[in-house]
């Protein structure tokens, strides 16, 4: 089991916004957490991803206890994170963003951001801009290559998707799956917007409200008729 | 300003408030000049600047003011006490001076009190005047004391007024026509330098050309680029060592070379390492090397610390003061303040016997005669203003690598402004 | 000898500083503007003072006007120097409204400097007129002069007593919190600040800047330099931004306890040590307290306790808090 | 029906990029009135231009016959237009019950001149306050709450707080900035009834949310906004059905 | 021409105050305003080292002292106040600048202190005249800046740096070593006001006061240079430099200082986010 997530609570000071949260997420894994606007999703990956910290339970990470790591100390535990907001560097390159997150001397981290740029077109045209002169479909995609920098076995996105157009969305989805199947990565993938075009492409789903996970599903259960306007309207259709 | 001064009103509302302040049983403050005559050590109180801008001037002038008491003491002492000193910090601002002053009047006792320079003393004028407290000040150049000094207030310097007409004076008998004047905007500065300026373009025939500098700041190119663009034949810098220093190296880096004048704050070691140290000038309130007075102080401010006695601290100034103090309190007989005031003027200047020490004067005195003590500094006679009459002045250049006088000079009265 | 007219003296001085703190409190504090530039206030207001009250025909001429009528007039002109001043001053956040109120306060003080003819430039303005001098004797006056400090505390304790348990002040510190909220509620929250920054000038013109004239018994530049500015701001910080009374009881601890150094008699050889300590003691003050009591010897939350009961700490002016609610 | 607030064809851009275009609304007293759209559509963008918050636009807005075009934010709250925010920190360190206060004293707080000059009518003013102050806790249920500072409140209290404060100065109209975000079950029940008691008293009610079980189940009438523009608008109903609605929340494909 | 060489000069010496200052503010989200106070310190230590070990050696101690004393000052004095935000710092700050301050007064005393290093006569170069001394000032500070750059833009700790700045929390997920990269940050800066305070002694002198009288005015180049760019800074350092040399021509010389307090105020009214600020587009989440 690549990420081992066992009766988690996290918040901010006294507040505890997510309770007793479990889920996992296993190697070439696509799995996603979907719940609307508020309900503590991006709370929940910040406990991951140990910005926030753990009140109670704890995380394991491929056999490793990080509940008491740093988070500077996780990319090289093989954890890519893709925060929802600020989730690229806006006054360095597109190049420079990828270089912070490659170690070792300056040419081979040269020739690593090369050949990862060479996998998105529309940046390896941008490496020398500054990252806020970027649309947001292409810092989405700036996120998401930084965060692959690190070799990542398990990448942790938050919303990368939201505020963007369907067709941009599916591009995004596309990177996401190809991450899976190409480098055999774990995905925990937070969505909020689209679920109908994401869904299909998620392995397993957990289901977020009012900071409580529940059991997994599989994606297909919450596609059939009717399920996620209940979820997400209340309302049968 | 009107002050119903001995009236009863105050006498009365005083005491009540006194009354009501006072610690049960202990001595009254009310008494005019801070202490009462208990008959134990007489305290002289000192006030000057050990931290601040005027840092550097008080070291020396702490130990000829302990070298002043120690004299006194071993004479005898005042009136038949032994003579204790009491030192302040004005931290070189008036609100430190003022709390400083509290403190040397109220906690300490101080029955004189003798400062170094004008800032703190200018705001504690009314104080001082009112509580009758003998104060002399031993490097006050201020022209504010031109006219208000005389009957607690008394310096043993010459004025500010006499500064700024040496430098105008020099200038003109060197006969140079075009003077540039750099002046820091601070009051020690702009005092003389404003006599000199209105003396020197009183002449037919000369221009000068002012430019205000504000100490504090990382270069005075651009001013001192100012001051060379008329072309001038003589430069006169007024401004303290932090700014001075670094215009005299500017001037020279530009290329000038022309006589300085500099003001009497420049003249430190220091200034003796500008490479365009053969142009500068100074005039200064001159020690009388030649009197017995300063020989003796010399040999014991060497003894103390190693080095002679330099014009430019005021140190030989602040020995003359305390000397002047416990002779006036002697010939007064008591240590009342306005009676001591009274006898400073007496016991400095011509008529009496000439005395060159404490000793002397003190001998002289219980032989009922009358003194005209001739100091360190100089000959100390002063007129009804406390002011100096005949301020010895001498000029200065840096020979071999030091400030050394070359000759002693007149001021010419006919170039006051007024006159 | 007594030490009582030193201590009088000393207290006065601390008063002036706690009536400064008490009202930048109200601008600091409760208006959440903090202002680098009290040093320009209180210099605007001193300068007044002695202009006005200084006689026609003295060194630097004034208009001769008897000290209330001075004190009046010194607060309606910094009063209206407040205001010009913030007028541009208080449309800036955070950091900018610091520097620019630094900036004003070194201007005026320049200005002051440059102006001789109108200030005394360096030399200063002396004479100064202190009232009822004429009645007591002047080793009594220091008394006197800490009773008329100690009235214009009083004063300036009321003013700031009424700010706190008004709308205005309730207003204030609304503002402060969370500004866009303040607006939607419809408070004119630039105006307020406005009346504040005029408010506080007034009665810097009109009590703080005529009792410093007062114990400094003359004017130089150099008494109103920034290292003012700072003496009031950790006498606050050191009483409690925010808190009723921090203000005065910290200001006072800090010029007492700075002055009380005098009395420990040493060598004039190690004197500039002992003169050290007073910035010394401003600075480890300020480190130390903001370290480990950030709110101050008294808090704004004891001072408003009334009905509240204590939470866990907040942090105020969480640039991510109102930014999130500005957004 | 009486319309009390008017969009007319508000457009406004940031730099270039298109926030708002020609968006039409019309909110009556009679019902409520909600705008719906994913992240990124605009509609806090297009409170900051009804509540004056925020650079200038295009279009025209207008409430109970006033236009608020180049109106100050307090101006527009003076006029009765009041709206909550989306983040409900409130005044953090002040009180729940003076936070209220604040709310309730009126709009007439500009300066110190009442505080000082007229003392007495200045703490008539602020006990009136705070007896509505009170008021409002007590029909709100939350009298607990009174002495605690925002600061520590929970979410969910500080959600319903943001209204309730708003509430205290009596306001024609309100508009309610994703209420129920971060509300449980139970707390978004006891919201619904009381904005429900609230446009009930003749006050308008415009409320945006992404939750939109929520706002289909509140709301009498429903805008749909995408990408800056009005996309539908109908019965919660016609909208819950609605194709366009469906393909941008839901990520379906257009049929 | 003159006045510009000066306003050149004034102003590069600006520049290295300055950078340092602004690296802190972008880093650590504060106003350093003891980072005068490092500046005064660099200069004393270089005045008394100097004359004893001699120009190099004395002037490369005194900046690794500094530059050690401000590590331990951000980890000692600032890092446990960094939760309660920007303004417990700047006040942090002034506390440690007194203590540096009081610190300087009784360990070196009040006098003021010269450099014994001549810079020369001026070389007349057609209209300008320029020393060699002042030539040297001109070019270690051009290096200093120039190297600065060079670390910020052109090795892996200054990308780090700058990712720290332009976005902590994301450089800590990215693996950046944030605290380590902030102790590098603090000795950085202090090593920079050290450099800036010995190139200020040498033009002019040393007091006590260096570190009060030129803080003002690196708070004005560091806030007119905004925030996102070093260049900004150096460009608002040269600017302001240039202006207040080049006002002599046209206004009494007294008013020298004004003239940058105005500029400040004219900028942050009529533009907060300082001059040569980069307009930057704020990552919308909304």
């Amino acid at each position: 089991m690549l990420l081992d997530v066992q009766g988690v609570s996290t918040g901010y000071g006294r507040l505890t916004v997510v309770r007793d949260a479990s889920l996992t997420v296993d190697a070439g894994e696509i799995v996603a957490v979907v719940g609307s606007n508020g309900v503590g999703k991006t709370t929940l990956l910040k406990g991951i991803t140990r910005s926030l910290p753990i009140t109670a339970g704890r995380v394991v990470l491929d056999g490793i206890d990080i509940t008491g790591t740093k988070p500077n100390q996780l990319a090289g535990l093989g954890l890519g994170y893709v925060p929802q907001v600020g989730s690229t560097f806006p006054d360095l390159t597109v190049m420079e963003n990828l270089l912070v997150s490659v170690r070792g001397s300056l040419s081979t981290a040269r020739e690593r951001c090369s050949r990862l740029l060479a996998r998105f077109p529309e940046l390896e045209r941008r490496r020398d801009q500054a990252a806020s002169t970027l649309s947001g479909g292409e810092r989405q995609m700036l996120a998401i290559a930084s965060a692959l920098l690190s070799s990542p076995r398990l990448l942790v996105l938050d919303e990368p998707t939201t505020g963007l157009a369907p067709l941009v969305v599916q591009q995004r989805i596309d990177d996401i799956r190809r991450l899976r199947d190409e480098d055999g990565a774990g995905v925990l993938w937070v969505i909020e917007e689209h679920p109908r075009i994401c869904l299909p492409a998620v392995d397993r789903v957990y289901f977020l409200s009012d900071g409580t996970v529940s059991a997994p599903m599989r994606p297909a259960d919450l596609l059939e008729e009717g399920v996620l306007e209940e979820l997400f309207f209340g309302v049968r259709a | 300003m009107t002050r119903r001064r001995g009236s009863v009103i105050p006498l009365l509302l005083s005491s009540l408030v006194v009354a009501a302040c006072a610690e049960p049983g202990g001595p009254s403050a009310a008494d005019s000049g801070g202490a009462s005559d208990d008959g134990g050590d007489i305290v002289f109180g000192q006030l000057l600047g050990i931290t601040g801008d005027y840092a550097s001037f008080s070291p020396p002038a702490i130990e000829a003011a302990q070298i002043a008491v120690d004299e006194i003491n071993e004479a005898g002492g005042v009136l038949g006490r032994e003579v204790t000193l009491a030192t302040e910090d004005n931290r070189s601002t008036v609100d430190g001076a003022i709390a400083g002053y509290q403190k040397l009047v109220s906690v300490d006792g101080a029955q004189v009190l003798g400062s170094l320079e004008s800032d703190g003393i200018v705001a504690l004028y009314d104080t001082i005047t009112e509580q009758q407290l003998p104060t002399i000040c031993s490097s006050c150049g201020t022209t504010f004391l031109d006219d208000k000094g005389g009957e607690y207030f008394f310096r043993v310097t010459a004025s500010d007024s006499d500064a700024g007409l040496i430098a105008a004076q020099l200038a003109r008998d060197a006969g140079y026509k075009n003077m540039s004047m750099i002046v820091q905007n601070t009051e020690g500065a702009s005092g003389p330098a404003e006599v000199a300026e209105a003396a020197f373009s009183g002449i037919e025939g000369n221009e000068v050309n002012t430019v205000t500098i504000e100490p504090g700041r990382s270069s005075y190119a651009a001013e001192v680029d100012q001051a060379l663009s008329t072309n001038p034949d003589v430069i006169y810098v007024g401004a303290g060592i932090e700014a001075g220093l670094p215009i005299l190296r500017e001037i020279h880096r530009r290329g000038y070379d022309v006589p300085i004048i500099v003001s009497p704050d420049l003249i430190l070691p220091e200034t003796t390492t500008v490479p365009n140290a053969d142009n500068l000038v100074a005039a200064l309130g001159a020690f009388d090397v030649d009197s017995p007075t300063y020989e003796s102080y010399a040999e014991r401010f060497q003894e103390r610390t190693g080095e002679e006695p330099s014009p430019g601290l005021y140190d030989a100034n602040n020995y003359d003061q305390y000397i002047l103090f416990a002779l006036a309190m002697q010939a007064a007989g008591t240590t009342d303040g306005s009676e001591v005031a009274s006898k400073i003027i007496d016991v400095a200047s011509a008529p009496g016997t000439k005395v060159y020490s404490y000793a002397e004067g003190l001998e002289a005195l219980e032989n009922g005669e009358e003194i005209n003590f001739e100091g360190a500094s100089s000959s100390l006679d002063m007129n009804e203003n406390g002011n100096l009459v005949s301020p010895q002045l001498s000029i200065l250049r840096i020979v071999n690598g030091e400030w050394a006088p070359t000759e002693s000079v007149a001021i010419d009265s006919s170039l006051r402004p007024s006159a | 000898m007594s030490t009582l007219p030193f201590w009088a003296t000393v207290l006065t001085f601390g008063l002036v500083i706690g009536m400064a703190a008490l009202l930048l409190n109200i601008e600091a504090g409760w208006g959440g503007m903090w202002d680098l530039g009290i040093a320009g206030q209180v210099a605007v207001g001193a300068y007044s003072y002695a202009l006005l009250t200084s006689p026609p025909d003295a060194v630097v001429p004034g208009l001769g006007l008897p000290f209330w009528a001075a004190m009046v007039g010194a607060g309606l002109i910094t009063m209206i120097v407040s205001a010009l001043i913030g007028w541009p001053t208080l449309r800036l956040r955070g950091e900018y409204f610091l520097i620019t109120t630094f900036a004003f306060a070194e201007i005026i003080r320049q200005l002051i400097v440059i102006q001789r003819g109108l200030t005394g430039g360096t030399f200063g303005v002396t004479g100064i007129d202190k009232p009822f001098a004429e009645y007591f004797l002047p080793s009594a006056y220091p008394f006197i002069l800490l009773g008329l400090a100690a009235a214009a505390t009083v004063l300036v304790l009321l003013v700031s007593q009424r700010v706190s348990n008004s709308t205005y002040g309730l207003t204030l510190r609304a503002a402060r919190d969370n500004e866009p909220l303040a607006r939607s509620m419809g408070t004119a929250v630039d105006r307020v600040r406005i009346a504040t920054y005029a408010l506080v000038g007034l009665m810097t013109g009109l009590l703080v800047a005529p009792v410093y004239v007062w114990f400094l018994g003359a004017l130089v530049p150099a008494s109103f330099t920034t290292h003012l500015t700072f003496l009031v701001w950790t006498g606050l910080v050191i009483g409690g931004l925010g808190s009723r009374l921090g203000g005065l009881i910290g200001a006072v601890v800090l010029t007492v306890a700075s002055e009380a150094v005098r009395l420990i008699s040493v060598d004039p050889e190690h004197a500039s040590r002992l003169a050290a300590f007073q910035p010394f003691l401003v600075g480890v003050l300020l480190i130390v307290l903001l370290r480990w009591r950030p709110e101050g010897l008294l808090s704004e939350r004891g001072a408003f306790r009334k009905r509240a009961k204590p939470l866990d700490r907040i942090r105020r002016d969480d640039p991510q808090t109102l930014e999130a609610v500005s957004a | 029906m009486s319309a009390v607030l008017e969009v007319r064809g508000v457009g406004k851009t940031f730099g270039g990029v298109t926030a708002l275009a020609d968006v039409d609304l019309t909110v009556s007293t009679a019902e409520i009135t909600a705008l719906v759209g994913p992240n990124g559509a605009g509609k806090t963008t297009l409170f900051n231009v009804i509540s004056g918050f925020g650079a200038p636009y295009t279009g025209e807005i207008v409430f109970d016959g006033v236009r608020l075009t180049g109106r100050k934010a307090h101006e527009i709250a003076r006029l009765g237009l009041v709206r909550t925010f989306q983040t409900p920190v409130g005044f953090p360190s002040l009180t729940v019950h003076d936070n209220l206060v604040v709310a309730a004293g009126g709009h007439g707080f500009d300066g110190p001149q009442d505080a000082l000059l007229r003392p007495r009518a200045d703490r008539r003013g602020l006990r009136a306050a705070a007896e509505r102050a009170d008021q409002l806790l007590g029909e709100a249920g939350i009298e607990h709450l009174a002495s605690a500072y925002m600061a520590g409140l929970s979410p969910g209290d500080l959600k319903l707080l943001e209204i309730v404060r708003q509430l205290a100065s009596r306001p024609r109209m309100l508009l309610l900035d994703e209420p129920a975000a971060a509300m449980d079950v139970n707390q978004i029940g006891t919201l619904s009834r009381l904005i429900r008691g609230i446009a009930a008293q003749d006050v308008g009610i415009l409320v945006i949310d992404h939750n939109l079980a929520f706002v289909l189940e509140l709301a009498d009438r429903v805008h749909v906004l995408d990408a800056g523009r009005l996309l539908a608008g109908g019965t919660p109903e016609e909208i819950s059905r609605n194709a366009d609605v469906r393909r941008v929340y839901l990520g379906e494909e257009a049929a | 021409m003159q006045s510009l060489v000066f306003g050149l000069i004034t102003g590069s010496l600006l520049a290295v105050a300055t950078a340092g200052f602004a690296l802190l503010r972008n880093t650590e989200r504060f106003l350093h305003i003891a980072h005068g106070q490092f500046m005064a310190l660099g200069a004393f230590l270089a005045v008394v080292l100097t004359a004893q070990w001699g120009l190099v050696p004395g002037v490369l101690v005194s900046v690794t002292v500094v530059a050690g004393a401000g590590v331990l000052c951000g980890a000692l004095l600032f890092d446990p106040v960094k939760p309660q935000g920007g303004n417990v710092l700047l006040f942090t700050s002034i506390g440690l600048a007194w203590v540096i301050y009081a610190l300087l007064i009784a360990v070196f005393g009040t006098e003021v202190r010269i450099f014994e290093v001549s810079l020369g006569q001026g070389w007349d170069l057609g209209p300008i005249s320029l020393a060699p001394g002042e030539l040297a000032i001109l070019a270690i500070a051009a290096l200093v800046i120039l190297g600065l750059w060079l670390l910020l833009n052109r090795t892996g700790l200054g990308r780090s740096i700058r990712a720290v700045a332009s976005n902590r929390e994301l450089a800590e997920v990215r693996g950046v070593p944030v605290v380590r990269v902030s102790r590098v940050i603090w000795a950085l800066s202090s090593a920079l006001a050290a450099v800036a305070g010995i190139l200020l002694g040498v033009l002019g002198t040393v007091t006590t006061e260096l570190g009060w009288s030129n803080i003002l005015l690196v708070l004005a180049a560091a806030v007119l240079g905004g925030t996102g760019n070093i260049l900004g800074v150096i460009a608002a350092s040269l600017v302001l430099g240039i202006v207040m040399d080049a006002s002599a021509l046209v206004i009494d010389t007294s008013y020298r200082p004004v003239v940058a307090f105005v500029i400040l105020i004219g900028v942050l009214v009529l533009r907060p986010e300082g001059l040569f600020s980069v307009a930057r587009r704020r990552e919308v989440a909304a």
